[in-house]
């Protein structure tokens, strides 16, 4: 298996679905001469040209828009937002639209498209570009919302999502881009709905997705110091999501801390402590953990940015609580 | 001027459109005219529910426009589309069980007035959100341009969708990308209650096409043969990939903005004056002129009113959906 | 007191607040003229004028940033959306805006403004015109969430609402407009983050907000004939949420329901079913009950409408879950 | 042409402005050059981090434009708003602070570089929405005609936030109200890596504003008294209450759109031609023209050197903001 990042195995995977089928192109903001704001989309204009990789004008509401007339016509987009913070300019296309349509027209149209953005905060960018927004989407039934943690997630899941006749929300963290990790060189698919046992121990089960894992296996490489075996698991995409791996985990260990880069109230934190407590509660001997960002604008100071994200330590702690 | 070239146009498709043709121009604006007056009974009646917006008096416009377009053509409109879907070739017995919430409906009664759905006939839906199809309007055109197709895509909205941001960024999109889009704007001089000019800066609407590059006419809503011509010209031009126009038609409805709006912000006058402007009546003179008799067309009044009639019957006596199909259709498998 | 409807109660406190504070103004599609779709400013065009009630285009995203700026400015806008739905269009300016000004510059620009909207299903209105989206802006630090229930709080909600100096997302239900209740003649204001019992008992705990209060009102006197007491709790506001409040309860009667009317997935009673775990964990016997709307975009035919929304006997059914 | 009476304008500034006043607008460009000169460099050694776009080439812009208007006039901008802030009246110390993201920066280390604020001088702050800062302009504007004041508002963006809905909705609720604000749109070629052409659909910016019906000019942004003429012009009219103006000012933007952009999709040759019109070499020979020397230009660009030096040094030493006010201005108590 070859080492590659995280944006190696997008544009990989991009590639190998343009390649498979004609009708899957690619626009956005700056994707094409640009090679995309992340460089994620880098090289795909020379292989395909512009009429597969296009650069759309700075107008969110209408690219997202466009892509579900164009999914509706039979052809099937990947949208780029450059973040999902300029994502809040398409709720209306995303949630009034692109969600509903199937089944508003009583399963007559379809909308198969990808909505690819990187999200996250970490780089001292600001309130207004450091949002992790999944919560949203994972409250908006008629999408799935997509949220891989490695190289080989990001390159299979992307490929399945592209497959995939339903809208899909893929949401990159911009903190991941560089990191690499072993991939397949074969073909592969990641199916959407299944988690990832990342590591697996017996006292703590800890459930996380997209960066926070690297944060979560790194808490238990601590933990394993102090005696503590836990478990980690990756959940891939919150919707579907694969609460069973999760269930089995928590009525083994009987502890459970869940760990996202959104903030804290109302995250999608919240949807699965609570889907938690509903199929394992008698399993639990302390409240599921919340480790999450705190609830303010991202500010810009470096220190501030690092104290409102979720930390390592802070998951320590809570694993304190429950073991 | 605009005007006078949309007229001389109509002048020519008067003469030269085939008598078949006329009377199905005809046969529509009575049809969709018999359904909405039905639709409001049933309306009062407690047969239909929800918001419900009718298309009387604005005939003309959907019916000029979709008789300009091939079968393949795409519509794509508003809340107010049960015009649009008739005239794009629905039958009048799902329009109306849809309506009725029946799963006979043509969106199996998922969606009711503002959400008609008719895939076969490339008719891609009602959306309730004020500028909400113009976005996907750009989407379909691009489809059309990826495929190398020859279709082309027809976008109704109404005069107060032009604050909308969606209207901007679509027709830049349409125009940067030259996609085959007919955008036409349904100015019946508000949107609910308020007056064109109270919501848009210049009240020419057509106007707007300037700075995207596109033609932009003025046409009367009110003169079926006047919506045709306009259309034709603009769906050549974009079949021939020379990009968006922008229609501006100018029609009135008859009702209040839904069943629910007793439309007190307008005058009695004002409303007997477009009355009188009523499309069907006039497009009955006109077919005077070409030598058809009313006769003729009292009977396809009648044929439409039985037509109307078995579609209120087939929509009562259609099934609901079953409960257990609840949650079918959020996800495609 | 007077027994006056929802929407009349809503009608005194924006004329109470207009009369008090000369900078208090509304803006929206059809507040003037046509006195607001569902008649909620009728009237006020009248007695104040077009400067202070003012029709806006349809334009969402400007006109709630328009409000966002004049709030800047030193006025203090109401800005309706005519629904909560069409808001969507608006989120940028909610949430990358009106939440994030006054921490993203440190505290030194503030905006005191209120976004009034109606919201909720019931009534046909298909799957882009029946969404109760309140968890969004749960998930949003920086803006104020409220959600009146009766007449008496809709007045003294609004009220504080007005006074607020920060952003506050007020959430009307369509299907409350016309419901009646009892209303001080006299001035009052019903504070934020201060929840309300709206009927005490001992057996179980029932959370709910907006419209659903009053079937978990109906819920628990249908529980009465079974002899199970239940105490009913109208959160009011959402941000602030009186937990406390909420917590006593559930100590005291060890079994705990939330009823909301949005999605079920990711809604707002994730988070309350989790506040409450994390802090009354000991005192539950069996996991929180979800009453929600089912994870669908809204039908129009009624019977699957109504199937899809949160019904009393739901309530019921969850109640045989927790006693 | 509008271009030609715009230079005529130009001219007449020329003439009529005192000699103070001309040292400053120099003095303000200067400053702003050396200040990003200087970011730039503090950004490579890791003390300014996360996003920083920098205005150098485009001086003339902003300095000409503030000049225009009067202290309690409010100001917004986007997130290459160093410029602006400074043009306002902004404390270099304070800017540079906060761009160090320390707890005397304008916004309390809270901001960083695309969100500088400057309440006292009413310049009301860069926003990293494209677009975003558009709707709170006309909400601002809306505030001063509520109250009858006589301030107007002067609202800066990119070419880039042209297609974006927010421009469209905001140019015509402006133009219904009659709101002051004067619209100035920085028309550097480029949105990113997107050439203006490649993004909207008619190039000459400043014809968006006649279907808004107010009026467009495009101005030389490399000429601060061309600028500056505009603006003189826009905000009368704005102060009058005959509503907003829209500003094309074309310029260039002299490093890549932000500090980790190389700028690989522009030329050398392209590149060399706009600096060869440098904004601040061109007022130097403009002021040679009035007869003012170069020792006194050089002795401004000296004072400039070191209030820079001295921002630095504060920023340098400037505290951290505590710890304990992570949470503190979520809300207002
Ligand atoms: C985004 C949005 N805002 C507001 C509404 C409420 N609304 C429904 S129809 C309408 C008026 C639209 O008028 P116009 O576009 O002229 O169409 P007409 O009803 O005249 O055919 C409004 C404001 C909506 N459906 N969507
Ligand atoms: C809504 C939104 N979309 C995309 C971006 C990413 N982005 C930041 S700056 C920029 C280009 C803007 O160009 P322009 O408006 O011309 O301003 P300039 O940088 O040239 O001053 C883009 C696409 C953003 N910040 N906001
Ligand atoms: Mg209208
Ligand atoms: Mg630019």
């Amino acid at each position: 298996m070859a080492q590659i990042s995280y944006r190696e195995a997008l544009n990989q995977a991009l590639k190998e679905e343009m390649d498979r089928d004609e009708r899957v192109f690619i626009m956005g903001e700056e994707v094409a001469y640009f090679g995309g704001a992340f460089k994620v989309t880098d090289g795909l204009l020379a292989i395909f040209g512009e009429k597969r990789v296009r650069d759309t004008p700075i107008s969110e509401l209408t690219i997202v828009g466009a892509g579900v007339g164009a999914a509706m016509g039979g052809i099937r987009p990947i949208v780029e937002l450059m973040t999902i913070n300029f994502g809040l300019l398409a709720m209306d296309q995303i949630v009034n639209h692109a969600a509903k349509i199937h089944y508003m027209f009583g399963g007559q149209a379809k909308v198969p498209m990808v909505i690819r953005a990187p999200q996250g905060g970490g780089h001292q960018l600001g309130a207004q570009h450091s949002q992790s927004l999944e919560a949203y989407f994972v409250h908006c039934p008629g999408v799935r919302v997509v949220v891989p943690a490695t190289p080989a997630d990001a390159k299979g899941l992307l490929k399945t999502a592209v497959r995939d006749d339903n809208p899909v929300i893929f949401l990159e963290h911009e903190s991941l881009y560089s990191v690499k990790g072993e991939v397949p060189e074969e073909e592969f698919l990641v199916p959407f709905g299944k988690a990832n046992v990342a590591r697996s121990g017996s006292d703590v089960t800890i459930v996380s997705y997209s960066k926070c894992v690297y944060d979560a296996l790194r808490a238990a490489e601590a933990l394993e110091e102090q005696g503590i075996d836990a478990e980690v698991i990756d959940l891939r995409t919150l919707n579907p999501l694969d609460l069973d791996t999760v269930v089995e985990s928590v009525k083994k260990t009987g502890a459970a801390i869940v760990v996202y880069e959104g903030w804290r109230t109302g995250g999608a934190g919240a949807e699965i402590a609570s889907q938690i407590y509903e199929a394992a509660f008698d399993s639990l001997d302390a409240p599921v953990q919340r480790v999450a960002s705190i609830d303010i604008p991202m500010p810009y100071n470096r220190h501030l940015e690092a104290a409102a994200l979720p930390r390592v330590e802070d998951i320590l702690r809570a694993v304190e609580h429950v073991v | 001027m605009a005007l006078e070239r949309e007229k001389h146009l109509a002048e020519r498709s008067l003469l030269t459109l085939s008598e078949g043709e006329l009377l199905e121009l005809y046969r529509l604006m009575s049809l969709i005219r018999r359904f909405e007056d039905r639709v409001a009974e049933m309306y009062t009646r407690g047969k239909i529910t929800g918001f419900c917006h009718l298309y009387a008096g604005e005939e003309a416009v959907a019916v000029g426009a979709i008789h300009a377009l091939y079968d393949k053509d795409y519509v794509i409109s508003t809340y107010r589309e049960h015009g649009h879907c008739l005239a794009k070739g629905a039958s009048p017995d799902k329009v109306m069980a849809e309506l009725f919430g029946k799963a006979t409906g043509v969106s199996h009664g998922r969606g009711g007035s503002m959400h008609l759905f008719e895939g076969e006939r490339r008719f891609m839906g009602g959306y309730a959100i004020v500028g909400g199809g113009l976005p996907l309007a750009a989407g379909l055109g691009l489809s059309i341009h990826y495929k190398e197709e020859p279709e082309i895509v027809c976008c109704f909205f109404g005069d107060g969708a032009l604050p909308q941001g969606a209207f901007h960024e679509t027709l830049n999109l349409c125009s940067l990308w030259k996609l085959p889009v007919v955008f036409i704007c349904e100015n019946n001089f508000y949107g609910m209650g308020t007056l064109t000019q109270r919501a848009i800066c210049r009240p020419e609407l057509y106007r707007f096409a300037e700075p995207y590059n596109m033609p932009g006419v003025r046409v009367d809503g009110m003169e079926v043969l006047e919506v045709y011509s306009a259309v034709v010209e603009a769906a050549a031009r974009a079949r021939e990939g020379h990009g968006p126009s922008l229609i501006e038609a100018v029609t009135y409805r008859f009702r209040g903005h839904s069943m629910s709006d007793p439309g007190e912000y307008r005058s009695k006058r004002e409303e007997r004056l477009w009355q009188e402007r009523d499309p069907i009546k006039r497009f009955r003179r006109r077919l005077g002129e070409r030598k058809i008799s009313s006769a003729v067309l009292d009977r396809i009044d009648r044929d439409v009113d039985a037509m109307v009639d078995d579609a209120v019957r087939f929509a009562d006596e259609s099934p609901e959906p079953p409960l257990s199909d609840l949650a079918k259709h959020v996800y495609v498998d």
